[in-house]
């Protein structure tokens, strides 16, 4: 099991043709993920990867009518119209890659979804895989294996670290699931923690944050109750106040989302907080 | 993109919110005129940090000759560290009751949020959080006319006032709308009689929605040269005052090195996330970056995803081979194709390490010797 | 019993100052109706036949929480906004007196209360009534009596002229609800029908339609499956095409809406049409 | 509001929809340039009525001189029993295919609808079910290009032609918000070589936003003088053919009297909803416009509810007494106040019934003796 995704997941791939899009195809028809078809406008009937091509959601799914799930590689101006296209032909989940989407794009992606209940994923993520299963993103397919830590994390990279240093102890991961770093994103923590602490293949969860924000504080609230154990990292100690580190989220201003406030309330909130990175599995196997 | 309050307030009077009186100056020519016309003067220096105030960036004056002095003056100096280019000279308005009142995104519910307190003229940190309204609105429907009610009625205004502000507000979102702005802010909307004024502006516009700013809308950019330079290569960097030069591919994990530099007791000169799989002429032009801002120890921490470890050990050789790099250098390799990567810079005499742990370690080890060395 | 309105009805009265809220809401008073609230911006903390009156409808409902329903008396440009302002506020029935509405006015309202699952009634209604409990609109007091036939129209003076052709008949009401005459409204038959059908109190059913839109054609549908005997009457039957009589709905419109297709689709659906308003209480007797 | 097809063109080039090259002319003066320019040209009557095309309201022309000759000759004619009042001189395009196109809203699912075929250039109605594409519109979201996209795909579009469709259509919807209206047609729009154009154009703006009609709107008004007058005075009125003139309360209750007096074999001669609550005055006015119309009889029809029976007494005793009714008059009274009403008329030797059959059939049965009599 899984939260998500898992193999039985079919997945559409919009903008299959563009360069990002056609080589993580690859990487994810490698890696086992059910790539069923693709959109790009102009190039149905093209096939990528022997994935058929096809001109608009509507028909790829009036095609493939089991495609549950999409991803997006779409330059940032035309994701909100490729969101909105995705959910409007009925697909409930959507990992959008993209970077640099206007933050009211992003306003009107989550608005729509919170209407069709769709499960967003991003922007500005890697995506989420399940090991062994699936995977829908552009994480590297070698540092993950099949196991029991469910790890939800704000930051791509950042991520990958401790999921190397996980694999690397011998601690496999149920789901791996990024937010994506922009201040408006669909899923939080307060959406996959739940999730992770009623799949039963979870035994214990990671929680990668960094500063700016108030998600990690919303996340204490509910890991207040849960009964697996949490071991937190919180990226920024050092970063000074009111410069954007990387992510449009990433930034202290007004004093709200320091490093100080999220590390005491995940300790409140019974979590073990790592200080540096690759302690972090040898707290999740305390 | 943060624009100055004169720039704020062209845009506040084209969406019908008024403004006192004012025009703005980059020298003092023509302000004598403007202020015989007006009478009593309030001069502010146009900068973008907040609580210029304090710092002696606002000035009064109730005749000409002393407002061009005034001018000259703020034109003159710095003010919180910012060399004053512009001051804006508006009439002086008597304050009845000063109103904060902003709109801006709350990422928590993905929306965005109507602030006002009747507590305005203050910084609204220092606010109690019981005095501040806070009014999340719908994207599909905006503010319309119910919730600014709701919100005047909060803030007890009455009869022309409530009026006045139900308009303002309405029209405040939809300049919030149509400039893609991430932060409109009015600290302090005055009452002033019968009237309802903007006294201050701050509007911070999306820097990602550049591509569909209004024609109408300035451009300003406070960025250093370098800072322009890595952003034209697509590359995140912000400048600190530390010692060693950072270099990572990822924001988060970018940061977390900062972290651990701090933690082993360096400072870090940068942050700079040269992003995921960038090819190996990015990753040199991003190192002759670094190099150009004469960093005691360069520590690159790169784990290889879609981002190719040899790629990156060529970049660190070319420009060792084309520049030459004066100062030590300490990366972390790890990833796809790391043997290749670690090949590459063994044949240049550069050490690699596969943790982040070991790389900083010597990295803050190195500053120290070349500390201890006074160089 | 009744549907959607009974006398334990909280009701607001927005635009509750002005001469028709005023007056109606003394004549909703006098018939029963929980008038609890009123709204007009600017007069807040004055009452209107002892009934207390606000600024807005947030605090109209934070004073009183058992609010669930309102009647709008707001001049037409501004209903959008009235209307809005009441789901936002959670009320979830919302009965819009005011004609001249402009139509994307009213296809954005009933997005919005799609989206918030609110019923509304109009705009361009008499509203709602259920004889000896409550009601909400503009109807005379003095035509209905309680009893078992439900009646839902789309149009105002006629269906008084059938309702008091029932009373008059010996045939009570259990509720009598006004559709609307504009070509976008909120409830259609389709929903009435079926609350009809279930409720215990309601006995026979009487459609009064007219000319234009598909709605009677629509509600024939539903009428097919229906227990409960449905009479019905449509006006419009000597309508020239291309006019537009008094209603936006009601013009037939490159052939649509017809009053032969409604009487024949009605017919097959088993539903006894009357030819003139007065057969329709002897068609229920039957 | 319908508008003509120019100013529908009009408002198309403010939203960057393509038309042929063309213009509106009121007279034959400047034709003749224009079609010396042009080269050959189609000559089209503006009127509102669709069909002009098998009525004779289009002509064509090859040189200025034959145009000149086609605009004065469509210029003095009727078409479709409308004065032609301008023509619109246009380019002739060649056609390569025609393709329905149209946003109008379906009251049924309450929102716009987009309504497209591959068979343009005929009536939709005549164009099978299965070979119309009608896709919904979110109004939250609107016409994004996605949903342009799916139809450009279902209409079989290629290349450019894909991507001019678009646009158009996103321009398309984005016009029939902005003017509020009901319909927006084209129909044909044309592929023409590499270009894709609005040959015709059908736009209906919603009355009931008037108060908001944006400044460039032009404003048509197709009423005769009696109906704008009634407009006036808040009343629904259209004029009929037939005898009865007809008054009632209500818009359901009047076009179920017209149904009434139909089935008893009169002919009503208007349509007048007077409305719910008119005043004595208010209803005096109605009367003195049925008067206007020279009806053979006058029938009303009140069911007192919020109008009051007294009141509408008194409107006719007043009328009666200020101009005198010259023609048999028939009123169906009950409701509030009725027993006021009706004692009110009878002192006016006005005979007044309570069920709306009795009434009616007395109306039918006068009407046929006046005109026995040769009246």
């Amino acid at each position: 099991m899984s939260i998500i995704l898992d193999n039985s997941t079919k997945v559409l791939v919009q903008g299959i043709t563009g360069r990002q899009g056609n080589f993580h195809t690859k990487q994810m028809l490698e890696f086992g993920t059910q790539v069923v078809a693709g959109v790009t406008p102009g190039k149905g009937g093209q096939q990528v990867h022997d994935v058929p091509v096809y001109d608009t959601v509507f028909a790829a799914v009036s095609k493939h009518k089991d495609i549950n799930a999409s991803i997006i590689f779409i330059p940032a101006p035309a994701v909100k119209d490729a969101a909105m296209e995705a959910m409007a032909a009925g697909i409930r989940t959507v990992v959008i890659i993209t970077e640099h989407v206007p933050l009211h794009d992003e306003m009107d992606i989550m608005a729509y979804a919170e209407k069709t209940s769709t499960i967003i994923i991003g922007p500005n993520t890697f995506g989420i895989i399940s090991p062994g299963q699936s995977k829908m993103g552009i994480m590297p397919n070698t540092i993950y294996k099949p196991g029991a830590v469910g790890l939800v994390a704000r930051s791509g990279t950042l991520s990958y670290e401790i999921a190397f240093n996980l694999t690397s102890a011998g601690l496999g991961q149920s789901t791996v699931v990024g937010l994506g770093g922009d201040r408006v994103v669909g899923l939080s923590f307060t959406d996959v923690l739940p999730m992770l602490e009623e799949d039963p293949d979870t035994e214990s969860v990671v929680l990668v944050g960094e500063i700016g924000g108030n998600a990690e504080e919303e996340a204490a609230k509910y890991i207040k109750q849960m009964k697996k154990p949490v071991v937190a990292f919180i990226a920024g100690s050092s970063a000074p106040p009111g410069k954007r580190m990387g992510h449009a989220g990433a930034i202290i201003e007004r004093g709200r989302g320091t490093f100080a406030s999220k590390v005491e309330a995940l300790n409140n909130a019974g979590a073990k907080v790592a200080s540096l990175p690759w302690e972090v599995p040898e707290l999740v196997k305390k | 993109m943060k624009l100055f309050e004169y720039m704020g307030k062209e845009l506040f009077k084209k969406m019908n919110i008024t403004v006192p009186a004012g025009q703005v100056f980059q020298s003092d020519e023509g302000v004598e005129k403007f202020v015989a016309n007006t009478g009593e003067v309030v001069i502010k220096s146009q900068i973008l940090s907040g609580g210029r105030g304090k710092a002696g960036g606002i000035k009064f004056a109730t005749s000409p000759d002393v407002a061009k002095m005034a001018v000259n003056e703020l034109l003159q100096s710095k003010v919180k560290d910012c060399p004053v280019q512009a001051v804006l000279v508006e009439e002086k308005i008597n304050i009845d009751k000063e109103i904060y009142l902003a709109i801006t995104v709350d990422g928590s519910i993905k929306r965005p949020v109507v602030i006002a307190s009747s507590s305005g003229g203050v910084d609204i940190e220092e606010v109690p959080e019981d005095k501040i309204i806070k009014i999340p609105v719908d994207v599909h429907s905006g503010v319309q006319p119910f919730l600014a009610r709701e919100v005047a009625r909060q803030l007890l205004l009455q009869g022309d006032h409530f009026k006045q502000f139900v308009n303002l507000l309405v029209n405040m979102y939809k300049l919030f709308k149509k400039y893609d702005c991430e932060l409109v802010e009015i600290n302090p909307l005055v009452i002033s009689g019968d009237k309802l004024l903007a006294a201050d502006a701050k509007v911070t516009v999306d820097d990602e929605a550049a591509f569909r700013y209004p024609a109408d809308l300035p451009v300003i950019d406070e960025r250093t040269e370098r800072e322009k330079k890595a952003h034209q290569l697509g590359i995140s960097y912000v400048e600190l005052e530390g010692e060693i030069g950072v270099m990572a591919n990822g924001a988060g994990i970018t940061m977390a090195t900062l972290d651990i530099i701090n933690h082993y007791g360096g400072t870090p000169r940068n942050f700079m996330d040269a992003g995921g799989g960038a090819s190996t002429e990015a990753t040199a032009k991003a190192l002759e970056i670094l190099l150009s801002t004469n960093p005691k120890v360069i520590l690159a921490n790169i784990f290889g995803g879609i981002t190719r470890c040899d790629d990156v050990a060529n970049a660190f050789a070319q420009v060792q081979e084309k520049l030459g790099i004066p100062v030590p250098l300490v990366i972390r390799l790890v990833g796809t194709n790391e043997e290749d990567g670690v090949r590459i810079l063994k044949g240049q005499g550069i050490e690699s390490f596969r943790t982040v742990d070991e790389a900083v370690a010597k990295a803050v080890e190195l500053l120290a010797s070349s500390e201890g060395s006074g160089e």
